[in-house]
């Protein structure tokens, strides 16, 4: 009846681990799982039986058997595990390639007043936009970098004045914001259509991809 | 005749073979190794005997293979009677599988029947052998219980191997969406439109680079009390930017921004962000 | 106007990619990713500018060079991907005691019939077993992957066609439904000493897939 209470793969003895195939059991299981595991952890793999010290020694070999691969083992915060390394990245991004991203119109909107008209408060962007401006838009400009705020306008409630980064012009590839499209040249766009009464623009939401 | 445990056990659980299997169960304390050898079930062991089978075709096929049942030589009305006992037990929680098993047992008496009544030679050509789709199903079966055991016997993920995988240790940002110019300059242009439609809005002529250096000066005096008028000023800037930033300065005091003062004549001139001077 | 921001790290260009370079950046996108890749995909880590040929082959070396390790190279229906060898599972569940993932008869049962017999309904499952299939038999194969409803019946009640997927084949190791166990032909049921004239069943035949 032992027979088949019995799994199909018992674990060896420990006496009959070798040192080889205790380092195929550590780099098998540190392969396996995204979280980092800690010595202990690693030892239950062995129920307890090895001590951390030959535990480290090992993985410093696996660490070093690695070394010129791709793949690094690494000790962070909370243990070891594999990490592909920064020179494989980029290879790896073109497996999952984003859907081209798009910002919203309100943050592509309010970004653009903030590059021609800085410093705008956030009043400033509500009262040329026409409508409410949300915090969202204004924490995803400042986390991309392209914006912070850079003083206070005296009025009441003191509103933070908002204005470009060098990030952002590094971003699109401006040395100065003189680089920018010029208003000119969009006033004229605006001021020709004043002849006709249609306007050349497509409707915003049409474009506004 | 008595089946050895170990063929009781490989017929049985056929499936679970390559899988962990205890003991069948415990009766009153006593291991339960046997498995009945026709269709009677003692009442204390139902409930195990439910487990063990997976329904009427599963025993039905155990009695055949493993004690040469013929089907055609159950002693259908002791086992009728033996069998609505526990129907009647089963009742209570097991109502569907009783059932089950009360279809398999009419289904057999239907099969005795017919086959006890003389057939006249002419029609037992062309009438089936009632037997036959009781037949046919328990091939089937047996098939599929043969198939599903093999199917278990194929390693599995996570029950024989774990795949693998690293972590992608994500040393570029986060991906954002990219701008250009164009988008920026139709985020522009769609305020513009929207302006000029609904409110007439002038559009004034502006100094870009004002704006530009009035942020820079701003960012300048970010943090400082206080800062010299002269310091303002880069000293590589080229005539074009002294001016520009000059008036950056004029218009940020124009604006309330910043505070411009002179203690004395040609003093030195201090540049405060008034932002700075009120937390102060 | 070409403002598209460059990544830090750019990949090298085609040319300098060494044989090396290839099998580590190969190695790392199949050490990473759960999912099995297929060729196809993984010529997206060349831009698709290495042929499916080459790749083969050096992902034939990549599982050579793997062979005396805990962890192998395969191939399944979905593409090629490691896994831990056999051998080295039960160390494995020593971090993880609690799961127990052996299904019921009754699961392996209706797996069988719908692997099998696909695409199949509910009622074609019962009828096969002589029982009723519980939703919960159903509902656990679906939810591990493994099978899905391809479409409905056209009968009274519209029931569901079930089906096994390719994530079922995956995780059994295999490529195709060609590789399940074949059918076995089952030995007849009635005696040949039987007094009544022999029956002319048979089996249903193992092809009947």
């Amino acid at each position: 009846m032992s027979a088949q209470s019995t799994p199909p793969n018992q674990p060896d003895a420990l006496d009959s681990l070798t040192p080889e195939k205790t380092s195929k059991i550590l780099e098998a299981a540190l392969l396996t799982t995204q979280e980092p595991l800690p010595i202990n952890e690693l030892r239950k793999l062995f129920n307890h039986e090895l001590s951390a010290a030959l535990l480290s020694k090992i993985l410093e070999e696996i660490r070093e058997k690695w070394r010129d691969s791709g793949v690094e083992l690494v000790t962070v915060a909370s243990g070891w595990r594999f990490q592909t390394k920064a020179e494989i990245q980029p290879y790896l991004d073109r497996l999952t390639p984003q859907k081209t991203l798009r910002y919203s119109r309100a943050i592509m909107e309010t970004l653009a007043i903030i590059a021609y008209r800085q410093p705008v408060t956030r009043g400033d962007i509500e009262e040329i936009r026409g409508v409410s401006v949300s915090s969202s838009v204004l924490k995803t400009l400042t986390t991309r970098g392209w914006i912070e705020a850079v003083g206070h306008r005296n009025v009441p409630g003191k509103p933070a004045l908002f204005a470009t980064t060098s990030q952002f012009l590094d971003d699109l590839n401006l040395r100065t914001l003189e680089e920018l499209p010029p208003l000119e040249e969009m006033r004229s766009l605006i001021e020709s259509s004043d002849n006709h009464q249609e306007l050349p623009f497509s409707a915003p939401e049409a474009s506004d991809r | 005749m008595q089946p050895q445990p170990n063929t009781l056990y490989s017929a049985v659980n056929s499936v679970s073979d390559s899988v962990d299997v205890s003991p069948i169960a415990k009766i009153c304390g006593e291991p339960l190794l046997e498995i009945p050898q026709d269709l009677y079930i003692p009442p204390d062991a139902l409930e195990v005997f439910l487990d063990t089978f997976q329904g009427p075709l599963d025993l039905l096929l155990y009695l055949i293979r493993k004690h040469n049942l013929n089907i055609l030589d159950i002693p259908m009305a002791e086992l009728t009677l033996q069998y609505m006992t526990y129907v009647d037990m089963m009742r209570v929680d097991q109502l569907e599988l009783a059932a089950e098993y009360l279809l398999m047992t009419a289904l057999l008496i239907e099969i005795k029947s017919r086959m006890l009544l003389p057939t006249p030679k002419t029609e037992m050509e062309e009438e089936h052998d009632p037997r036959a789709e009781l037949v046919r199903r328990l091939l089937e079966y047996e098939q599929m219980k043969k198939a599903a055991s093999r199917l278990n016997e194929l390693p599995q993920a996570e029950r024989d191997f774990t795949v693998i995988q690293v972590w992608i240790e994500q040393n570029v940002a986060e991906q954002l969406p990219n701008i250009n110019l164009d988008d920026l300059r139709h985020a522009w242009t769609t305020i513009l439109t929207r302006a000029k439609v609904n409110r007439h809005h002038q559009v004034k002529r502006e100094m870009l680079s004002v704006r530009a250096y009035m942020s820079q000066v701003l960012r300048d005096l970010r943090g400082q009390e206080q800062v010299e008028f002269y310091d303002l000023f880069s000293p590589t800037a080229t005539a074009a930017e002294v001016v520009v930033t000059f008036l950056a300065i004029l218009e940020l005091a124009k604006e309330l921004l910043l505070e411009i003062s002179q203690s004395q004549d040609f003093g030195i001139i201090y540049v405060r962000s008034i932002d700075a001077a009120e937390s102060a």
